[in-house]
């Protein structure tokens, strides 16, 4: 099971600021173990971000981004106590959802 | 040179005889903190008396005993064996990477894999290379600013070869005395520093 | 897992599915691009994206270090001044791929993002960003080093 | 944060004299250090240990929220700047992590044979390195206060200086080869002067941390494995005499300083 995101979102002046923080190996699949094996790709492919229902920003990542990937985005629309919920698909179909209040 | 070899020998002795010595009360609780891995056995905790020497921060610092450094600087001096051909400078581009590489002896390394010099890890070298230390002096320009002379050379040869032959309680490993790179290897280095050819001379 | 998310999960598999069959070639749904992340070159992945060509423009700025202590995980952020910015990519020159990361922004979206990527090496990092139907680049070079004591 | 690397920068500038090169190589490595400084990884171990702390577990399925790490049962806040300290009921000088131990041992009936003998990331190790990771966050912006009066303390105190400077191995290193003068470097990064307040207030306060470099979550216990693992010594013992002396060490020596836990290092 996919460990939980660290999900920060602060709204000033009618733009919210987004850091996620995933918690994922982020795999390159150009890595060989301590016998000489490939240690097979495995990596965070999409990430969405929605606020009320509404898909405000979309991301896809390959395996150069770094283990524990971190993400910092703004959109303009949520107000303070809104929810904004991010939600992550790997590429083995493992996903994970978490959501924050906006402060 | 017979008398070299004999001096040699006793140094060698005398410096790895401390084992037998009976441990301090702090050895033993200290030495019973560790387990061996690897290649890295129990045996790494016994020190010569250079380490033991040097293990007092007045010594490390340059202090203690004058006459006991003079001394273990003498017995340094006796383990350093020349080239065994003569021959001192080999290629610098491979000392260059002998410089680059800190791997090498510690209990993640198997035995028989080449060890590094790791030489950048204190010394600025090729100025090229930005990512340096300096708990060692800088190296850049070492053969243009010293000369090819032979006293030059063999004073370069024995400092990488056991560095405590110079200064008792040198930061630099024992490179040569220690077997941590071999002859041709310190050769490579010694060109690196001062083959006119290498990049550290232009 | 709840039943939306079980959904998705199928929708996600037949989107997959499509893709994979040739049926669709770019799905709305952020399908994983991955003709784009196989790209080695600027080029590549600029025509995986559905550009023929950039313009380096002065208006994408990009925020990554002149030096990056470990290679590992190197700061790139993408700024804009450029209007309707719809996508924004970070690319690193001599990685194996160069695509590290691509951004599909929506009409609510402030034109930044900021993310980390791995540098096998000292390389360009190229920020391409597609603002009204056009794309344009802009270039900063990383520099990564050697560090610790195992360098 | 900021405050702290400009210090670290002063320090690298003042001992680089002379050397143009690295002075700017170190002030573009100090800049890259505050671009990565928000987003600490560590928060998503903190929050893995969060839960464990409060989850109960082991044979006598309970949880670590009564498990006292010094300054009373239950009590997290503050907890790891002033440890290691004596415990009277294991009548030992214990760090952060073999008092977890204890707790794991005596509260959830865990084998702390098995823990020690695991390696880091393994097993119920990895629950301890989690607890760390929640525990050390608590004692963010705090001083150090690392306790030197029980005899045991002094003791361990005094183990301590002399394992920093017992050189031995193939290289005839000891700590102090690398942390016993100002403004020194291994390649580009800086080396605290452990035997002075201010370097160890450098090396204390930024671990345990989130190591960029091995993309994982380092303790203190892991920090100095790793450092007799580079001294080329054998493996110390998971929280053996040795590694607990040489907490005590820096940690008085420390004292005074600023809990910066969890640090993000390269």
């Amino acid at each position: 099971m996919a460990d939980p995101m660290r999900v920060r979102a602060q709204e000033n002046g009618g733009v919210v600021d987004v850091k996620v923080l995933m918690k994922h190996d982020m795999e390159t699949g150009q890595r060989k173990d301590a016998s000489g094996k490939t240690i097979p790709a495995h990596h965070i492919n999409t990430i969405t971000a929605t606020c009320k229902g509404k898909q405000v920003f979309e991301a896809q990542f390959g395996p150069a981004v770094s283990k524990d990937p971190f993400l910092n985005f703004k959109f303009k629309g949520g107000a303070k106590g809104d929810t904004v919920s991010i939600t992550w698909v790997d590429n083995k179909n493992d996903k994970r959802t978490d959501e924050a209040k906006i402060s | 040179m017979k008398k070299i070899h004999l001096l040699t020998s006793a140094a060698v002795a005398m410096i790895a005889s401390t084992s037998l010595m009976a441990q301090s009360a702090f050895e033993k609780a200290h030495n019973a903190s560790f387990k061996e891995n690897g290649i890295a056995k129990l045996d790494r905790l016994e020190r010569d008396d250079t380490q033991k020497f040097c293990s007092e921060p007045a010594a490390l610092a340059g202090k203690g005993d004058p006459k006991k450094r003079e001394a273990i600087e003498k017995a340094n001096m006796a383990t350093i064996k020349q080239p065994s051909d003569g021959k001192y400078l080999g290629d610098w581009k491979e000392g260059e990477k002998i410089a680059q590489s800190g791997r090498g002896a510690t209990w993640t390394d198997k035995a028989g894999t080449p060890n590094g010099g790791g030489c950048y890890n204190c010394h600025q070298i090729n100025k090229k290379e930005i990512s340096h230390g300096n708990i060692g002096p800088s190296l850049w320009n070492y053969g243009k600013v010293r000369g090819n002379t032979d006293a030059v050379v063999q004073y370069t040869w024995g400092k990488i070869y056991n560095a405590k032959a110079y200064n008792a309680c040198s930061n630099m490993p024992r490179m040569g005395h220690y077997k941590l790179l071999t002859e041709q290897q310190i050769r490579d280095v010694m060109a690196l520093l001062l083959d006119p050819a290498s990049p550290v001379n232009q | 897992m709840n039943l939306k998310r079980r959904e998705a999960l199928r929708l996600t598999a037949v989107i997959g599915l499509m893709a994979a069959t040739g049926l669709i070639s770019h799905a709305e749904a952020a399908e994983w691009n991955k003709a784009a992340f196989d790209g080695k070159s600027l080029d590549d992945v600029l025509k995986s994206l559905g550009g023929s060509s950039a313009s380096k423009s002065t208006a994408v700025t990009i925020n990554a270090p002149d030096i990056a202590e470990n290679g590992a995980v190197v700061p790139v952020g993408v700024t804009t001044t450029l209007p309707k910015t719809q996508q924004i990519a970070i690319l690193v020159e001599k990685n194996p791929s160069a695509l590290a990361a691509q951004f599909l922004l929506t009409a609510d979206s402030e034109p930044f993002v900021a993310s980390r990527v791995k540098m096998g090496q000292t390389s360009n990092v190229h920020a391409l960003v597609k603002a009204d139907g056009k794309w344009y680049v802009t270039t900063k070079e990383v520099k990564v080093t050697l560090g610790g004591c195992g360098g | 944060m900021k405050k702290l690397i400009k210090s670290t920068l002063l320090v690298s500038l003042s001992m680089a004299a002379g050397f143009a090169f690295a002075q700017s190589a170190t002030d573009d490595i100090a800049k890259y250090r505050e671009m990565i400084a928000d987003g600490n990884p560590s928060e998503l171990y903190e929050a893995a240990g969060e839960d464990i702390w409060a989850k109960p577990m082991g044979p006598k399925n309970v949880s670590l929220q009564k498990c006292d790490l010094g300054k009373g049962p239950g009590v997290v806040k503050g907890a790891s700047a002033e440890l290691p300290r004596y415990f009277k009921d294991t009548n030992k000088v214990q760090d952060l992590e073999s008092r977890i131990i204890t707790c794991m041992e005596k509260l959830q009936g865990y084998d702390p044979k098995e823990i020690i003998s695991a390696g880091f990331e393994k097993g119920k190790r990895k629950d301890v390195e989690a607890v760390v990771a929640y525990v050390v966050t608590h004692s963010k912006g705090m001083k150090i206060k690392v306790p030197n009066k029980h005899p045991k303390e002094k003791e361990m105190y005094a183990m301590g200086e002399k394992a920093f400077f017992f050189q031995g191995g193939p290289m005839d290193f000891s700590c102090a080869s690398c942390h016993g003068e100002d403004g020194k470097r291994i390649r580009l990064q800086d080396l605290p002067n452990i035997t002075e307040q201010k370097g160890a207030a450098l090396g204390f306060g930024y671990w345990p941390a989130y190591r960029v470099s091995s993309g994982n979550f380092w303790t203190m216990q892991r920090r100095l494995n790793d450092c007799y693992r580079q001294q080329r010594f054998p493996e110390p013992i998971y929280t053996s005499d040795v590694t607990i002396a040489l907490s005590v060490y820096m940690g008085v020596k420390a004292n005074g300083g600023v809990m910066n836990t969890p640090g993000l290092k390269r």
